[in-house]
């Protein structure tokens, strides 16, 4: 709820919020532009067909980035009273994650 | 706050999703599927990793994958993305006919993914690349066609908001609902994100 | 409203709980589900037992002794331990942070109700053809060898009753977090609601990985795929770590809100706060969170290699560290207090020793090269039946007695509750104490009989004597509760007199609003801090008014009978024609019912103001 | 305390009375932390008896409330400091152990004077292949003492576990790899058990019969088993007497097609080379004719499950017998 600062008055309160959504309105293209480019540009390093040891690592960082795009703003984590959510996210993501490292290391035949 | 209160503008809270304790609940315990769901594909991709190179002799992921299509299905969800935050701007704003509309747009640009996800699908089967022709290609079926579920549940969750509420315009009840609808449609979103690039892209490098 | 709800006949009463949402209720169907097939799973303990009371028996043959193996792991760990602990979340949390409710009354219903008709369809293998038999753990490699639809029973109904879980643990973490009275702060929190907390957290992480495991065994075994199948690059070593990632945090899922009964029942009836409170909380937490760090420890003998193998070593030991401080916190909770020891507190005093012992065999199994001999020995089963049965199920018989008054309003009988605690203690430790010998004598587990002359005839002739104390022990509290069921007592609100939490501030059994106002809690303990004040019960964080309540439905009985029916579709898909028919239909009824679900609005009811004030007057009236 | 353990079961399958090294590395860490845990149970019960006899509530104090004592950070950090100490000193040889264990660089090598034997686990047997001697055998396992003896384990089938108790912990035959590792006996130690023969176990469900897969092993000084190898490898079915050889024909038409009788080959049976020296009919009744005419009888019966059942047409009795002598003749010296 970043944006509730109560003035008493509603309309007031009304023309503030408005303005305040356009401007995370704005953020979120802004966002939404950077993610596509960023998709763009992880397509076209694989299709310029750069080494695998500098390609691989690339693609998930811009992935990360993405997620990390569609996360805080388009699902408004960076919002106050996400705090829970993020802790759980994060720790499903912990526990994920060492699934995966386990499942890349030692399933090796 | 009462759910069913018809508001204006004015009394329309600035987080209509969590003015009410239902919609306080709902919220979060939404959240906390959505952890559960990232421990559920982190298990599936894990299994994926595991298995991507187990082809038993069949079309290795460079010899099947094809990249534009892959753009494409990409660049329609990654858009759909964006208008479902419009809906949620517009909900915020109390516009309930916009809100519609451009559910409405997400909708089918789920629709439209899904139709290419299925035509991809249908590609590789008769490319011998079949759920049953090797472990490689159990694990890509179940971990993308996972995936697929998802949009296709949430094509017909959101479609049943969008047809209940036709008529109700927004109040605090349905609110946290389209709220969390969209949450997980974003949720899809970023599972996607990973899926093209470490199923497809990595497999193409 | 109370009174009109004992005038009910049976069709009426019967309805009421197959529509009910009201989280005291659903306790109650957890209570007796989970009792039941507790009482199956120990039927099965003792045809093991039984078989293997002499050498080269022939009670039980080959293929029959490992399906009752496997169910009776199965059933205990999911059927039995998990739903009794449910039963007791649901009971006394919402009551312990002073809420009317549960976030979710409709998801609570519908989480029982997949887990009954998970149950059931797993049981119902034993009359279709044959009960899963590749043990509860149904490694890969057996599980699809395993001829007939045993495993699939398994996988089916694992799965559907994990579902249930799933929701079920969603549902406590959002009341834990957002129903919490005023001045209930999380470290006000009683310790049955953190450790509840924790494991809900565990099951959000743990029960996908099963899931996921489950549906690749379910496609595997019924749709052709390969995820386990080494001829067509499939591994199964997949599924044991997708087992363990479940299967580990599972048992501390079962441990901890036993963990959380007993200390509660350590400070009621010692009459001290709980020692070290905030460092339980952080053991609580830390357990939870390393619990998710160790699983490869039941792998050791896979081949994972040494590095993997010493790490998770490591990594497990130093769970036994904060469980230690568990340990010492509540022996120093009861130091210089005023022990009541009756039964709950009997059950709560004889755990500690009892797991300790069974955990200490757990850090010793940690030490990867040594469990190289203990691994797939009884010195396992000994371990774990230690720290389960001495730890959760001593935890479900203390929380039982404990909360019984609440639930039901009536005390169970004293005397009855402690021969039954002394015969099961006995046994236990006849039962279980030489499987550690046995273990390290070279006898494997999973065997359906061995010869005479290794040397362990004796040995397991003394556990099968020492199995049927507890079977006796078993019996004497059916015969406790059917007597206590039939006794006319009637119990106060703080039934036991020391009550320190919210649960005992109100009615024994409680109305079906809870709290007419909401409590203010001030304090750990809020219900002991008022009452050091010289008050008699809480101070009220609002005026009466109305209550809002959800309404009763049917709807969650439906949507899982449903998946029942669907289960058995895809099952005999192969097999018979109607196979993917009924599959279908079952599908259709499942989500025809989510789909009425929302869209039918349902508001729920109040009760009105004026009926509460006038509920009170009635009590004055009868006084 | 170690006397006590050391009385503990029977000496040819116990973990506690080690023949060799791996045994007794594991041995020596079961007994380290035993005695770490008995330390730990034994502070523990001094406390919790003092506390439960001590503060009981006593008849006239019900209305006494005790203190309430909220913590005390001392004592925390004692439970806390302690207990990582001792898990210190049971973590440092674990690890080192463990590496140990795992230490088959020796096997690995391209040409190595190790023995290696590769073990493949079938529903319900076992099958030793001498890769290096190119000499195969089932059931009865044969090995030199004082070296190092490396194993290649695998399953054919489902999974099974390789365990000798008394000569070391076990290891996994999986079916989607090899597993290896390595196991030594004491010619020193190999007396205590009868016959030098130490029990094998399958130490992981795998089906009906995995309670009755067991297996023997048997130790012999280096040169004996050398001797042995070299016997193995010239041995040819002999059939002396008529009823043998009437056995042998039924043999050569009706099992053969399973069962080898020269030690060169694997297969999907039991190699049955030198069945007349095996101890066990199918691994789990005594070897005496009147077993070995049960088992070929009815092999359901006598081991539920096995992979034998009905793969051959009935027998009667006249050939059951021919069989038995000509099976019990299968022998090397
Ligand atoms: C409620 C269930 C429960 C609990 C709480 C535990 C607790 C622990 N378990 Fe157990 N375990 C099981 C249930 C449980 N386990 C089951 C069901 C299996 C078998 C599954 C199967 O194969 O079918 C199993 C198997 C199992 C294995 C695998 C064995 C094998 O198959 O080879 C291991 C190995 O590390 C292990 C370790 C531990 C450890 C270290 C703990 C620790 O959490 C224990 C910590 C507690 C203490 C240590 C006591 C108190 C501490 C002190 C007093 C402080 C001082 C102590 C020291 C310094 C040591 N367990
Ligand atoms: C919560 C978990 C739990 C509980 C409570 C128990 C309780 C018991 N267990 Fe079990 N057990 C497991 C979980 C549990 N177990 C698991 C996970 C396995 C591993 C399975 C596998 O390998 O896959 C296992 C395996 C296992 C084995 C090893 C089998 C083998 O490896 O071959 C044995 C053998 O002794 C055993 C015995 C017992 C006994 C005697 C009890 C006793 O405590 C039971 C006591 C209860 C009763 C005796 C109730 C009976 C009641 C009556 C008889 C009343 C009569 C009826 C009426 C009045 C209606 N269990
Ligand atoms: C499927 C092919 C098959 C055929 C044909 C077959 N067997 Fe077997 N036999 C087996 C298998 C498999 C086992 C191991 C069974 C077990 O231990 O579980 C076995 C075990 C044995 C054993 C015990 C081996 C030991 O080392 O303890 C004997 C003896 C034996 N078979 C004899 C025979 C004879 C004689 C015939 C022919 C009449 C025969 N078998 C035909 C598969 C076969
Ligand atoms: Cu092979 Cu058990
Ligand atoms: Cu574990």
């Amino acid at each position: 709820m970043a944006n509730q600062t109560n003035t008493g008055n509603p309309k007031v309160d009304l023309a503030y919020r408005r303005k305040k959504s356009k401007e995370e309105m704005k953020y979120q293209v802004v966002s939404f532009v950077l993610m596509i480019f960023l998709t763009l540009l992880a397509f076209l390093a694989v299709g310029a067909e750069m080494s695998k040891l500098f390609i691989v690592p690339v693609i998930i960082l811009m992935a990360v980035v993405q997620c990390i795009f569609q996360l805080y703003y388009f699902m408004h984590m960076n919002h106050k009273g996400h705090e829970v959510p993020s802790l759980f996210l994060f720790s499903g993501l912990a526990v994920g994650l060492i699934t995966i490292l386990a499942f890349t290391t030692i399933i090796w035949w | 706050m009462h759910t069913e209160e018809k508001l204006t503008a004015e009394t329309f809270p600035a987080s209509p999703e969590k003015a009410t304790l239902e919609g306080k609940n709902k919220f979060l315990g939404f959240w906390l599927f959505l952890g559960g769901e990232t421990v559920l594909f982190a298990s599936l991709f894990a299994t994926y990793l595991a298995l991507n190179d187990s082809t038993a002799g069949g079309k290795t992921t460079q010899e099947l994958f094809d990249l534009p299509l892959v753009f494409a299905a990409t660049m329609i969800l990654l858009t759909s993305s964006l208008t479902s935050v419009y809906a949620m701007y517009h909900m915020k704003n109390f516009d309930f006919k916009k809100m519609q509309l451009w559910m409405g747009i997400t909708w089918l640009l789920g629709l439209a993914f899904l139709i290419l996800e299925i035509y991809e699908f249908n590609h590789y089967v008769h490319l011998g690349h079949t759920f049953t022709s090797s472990a490689f290609g159990s694990a890509f079926y179940t971990l993308v066609g996972t995936h697929g579920a998802h949009v296709f549940f949430g094509l017909l969750w959101i479609g049943t908001l969008l047809i209940r509420n036709m008529k109700r315009g927004l109040d605090l009840y349905n609110a946290p609902k389209f709220y969390v609808a969209s949450l997980y449609w974003h949720f899809i979103d970023v599972v996607w994100l990973f899926i093209f690039t470490v199923v497809y892209l990595m497999g193409m490098v | 409203m109370s009174t009109l709800a004992q005038k009910k006949g049976f069709g009426a009463t019967l309805w009421d709980y197959l529509t009910t949402v009201d989280h005291k209720k659903i306790a109650i169907l957890y209570l007796i589900a989970g009792g039941f097939f507790f009482v199956v799973g120990g039927i099965e303990a003792m045809l093991i037992r039984i078989q293997l009371a002499v050498p080269d028996s022939g009670f039980i043959a080959a293929g029959l002794y490992n399906e009752i193996l496997t169910m009776h792991g199965t059933t205990m760990i999911f059927l039995a331990a998990m739903p009794l602990l449910f039963a007791f979340m649901n009971a006394a949390v919402p009551l312990q942070i002073g809420a009317r409710d549960v976030a979710f009354p409709f998801i609570n219903a519908l989480g029982f109700w997949l887990f009954l008709f998970g149950g059931i369809f797993l049981n119902l293998s034993w009359f279709l053809g044959g009960a899963p038999d590749a043990g509860w753990t149904s490694y890969a490699s057996l599980s699809l060898a395993s001829p007939g639809h045993g495993i699939d029973f398994y996988a089916l109904g694992l799965q559907i009753s994990g579902i249930g879980t799933l929701i079920g643990g969603i549902n406590f973490l959002v009341t834990i977090i957002n129903m919490r009275a005023p001045g209930m702060t999380y470290m006000r929190m009683p310790l049955f609601t953190w450790s509840t907390f924790v494991a809900s957290a565990l099951i959000l992480f743990a029960f996908p990985p099963l899931t996921v495991g489950l549906a690749l065994m379910m496609l595997d075994r019924l749709f052709g795929s390969a995820f386990f199948d080494p001829a067509l690059g499939g591994n199964t070593v997949i599924w044991e770590h997708l087992f363990w990632i479940f299967g580990h945090p599972e048992v501390y899922i079962l441990i901890l809100p036993a963990f959380g009964i007993f200390s509660d029942v350590f400070s009621t009836f010692s009459k001290k706060r709980l020692f070290g409170y905030s460092s339980m909380v952080f053991a609580t937490v830390l357990i939870g969170f390393l619990g998710f760090m160790v699983w490869a420890h039941h792998m050791f003998t896979t081949g994972l290699g040494p590095i993997a193998n010493a790490i998770f070593a490591v990594a497990t030991m130093a769970i036994a560290v904060p469980t230690g401080i568990k340990i010492f916190n509540w022996m120093f909770t009861m130091w210089g207090g005023q022990l009541k020891i009756n039964t709950a507190m009997l059950w709560s005093v004889a755990f500690i020793p009892t797991f300790v012992l069974g955990g200490v065999t757990g850090v010793m199994l940690a030490s990867a090269a040594a469990d190289y001999q203990y691994h797939d020995s009884y010195f396992v089963v000994a371990h774990f039946h230690y720290v389960i049965v001495g730890g959760v199920v001593f935890g479900l018989f203390a929380g039982l007695h404990y909360w019984w008054p609440k639930i039901f309003g009536k005390i169970l009988d004293e005397t009855l509750g402690k021969i039954t605690f002394w015969l099961f203690f006995f046994g236990f430790h006849l039962t279980f104490f030489i499987q550690h010998f046995l273990g390290l004598m070279g006898m494997p587990r999973r065997v359906f009989t061995f010869k005479a002359d290794q040397g362990w005839d004796l040995s397991n002739l003394i556990s099968s004597i020492g199995a049927a104390f507890m079977a006796i022990a078993t019996i004497v509290l059916v015969i406790n509760i059917v007597k206590t069921a039939l006794s006319k007592q009637k119990v106060a609100g703080d039934a036991w007199g020391y009550g320190r939490t919210l649960e005992w501030s109100i009615s024994s059994p409680p109305p079906e609003y809870n709290f007419k106002q909401t409590p203010l809690v001030r304090g750990l303990d809020p219900l002991w801090v008022e009452k050091m004040e010289g008050k008699k019960g809480m101070t009220p964080a609002e005026p009466v008014g109305d209550i809002h309540m959800p309404n009763g439905s049917i709807l969650p009985f439906i949507i899982s009978f449903g998946l029942f029916v669907a289960a058995f579709g895809v099952m005999y898909r192969l097999d018979y024609a109607w196979g993917l028919p009924v599959m279908i239909l079952g599908l259709v009824i499942t989500f025809s019912a989510m789909f009425f679900r929302s869209v039918i609005d349902d508001h729920g009811y109040h009760i009105h103001k004026e009926d509460l004030l006038a509920e009170d007057d009635d009590k004055g009236a009868k006084l | 305390m170690t006397l006590f353990l050391a009385g503990c079961g029977k000496p040819f399958l116990s973990t506690l009375q080690p023949v060799g090294e791996v045994a007794d590395m594991q041995k020596s860490l079961i007994l380290l932390s035993s005695a770490i845990m008995i330390l730990v149970v034994v502070v523990v019960s001094i406390i919790f008896v003092y506390v439960v006899v001590k503060f009981r509530q006593r008849d006239g104090e019900e209305e006494r409330i005790p203190k309430q004592v909220e913590g005390s950070h001392k004592l925390e950090i004692t439970w806390t400091v302690i207990p990582i100490l001792l898990l210190l000193i049971l973590a440092v040889p674990t690890v080192s152990y463990t590496f140990q264990l795992a230490d088959v660089k020796e096997m690995e090598k391209e040409e190595t004077d190790a023995l290696v034997v590769n073990v493949t686990a079938h529903l319900y047997w076992w099958e030793f292949e001498y890769p290096n001697q190119e000499v195969v055998t089932s059931q009865d396992l044969y090995v030199p003492t004082d070296e190092k003896i490396y194993f290649n384990l695998k399953a054919s089938d489902v999974k099974h576990s390789f365990w000798i108790p008394s000569a070391g912990g076990k290891m996994d035959t999986n079916t989607d790899n090899e597993n290896k590792f390595w196991l030594e006996f004491d010619s020193k130690r190999v007396g205590q058990a009868p016959e030098e023969l130490f029990y094998g176990k399958c130490a992981e469900l795998c089906g009906p019969s995995h309670a009755l897969m067991d297996f023997k092993v048997k130790t012999l000084p280096r040169d004996e088993f050398d001797q042995w190898i070299e016997n193995m490898k010239n041995a040819e079915p002999t059939a002396e007497t008529e009823l043998a050889q009437a056995g042998e024909e039924i043999f050569e038409q009706s099992c053969i097609t399973c069962h080898a009788v020269s030690a060169d080959q694997k297969g999907v049976a039991p190699n049955l080379t030198n069945f007349g020296n095996r101890q066990m009919v199918a691994g789990h009744k005594a070897n005496t004719p009147e077993n070995l005419a049960d088992w070929l009888e009815d092999p359901e019966t006598f081991k539920p499950g096995n992979k034998m059942t009905g793969a051959y047409d009935e027998l009667k009795p006249n050939e059951i017998e021919a069989l038995v002598e000509y099976l019990s003749g299968l022998k090397v010296e």
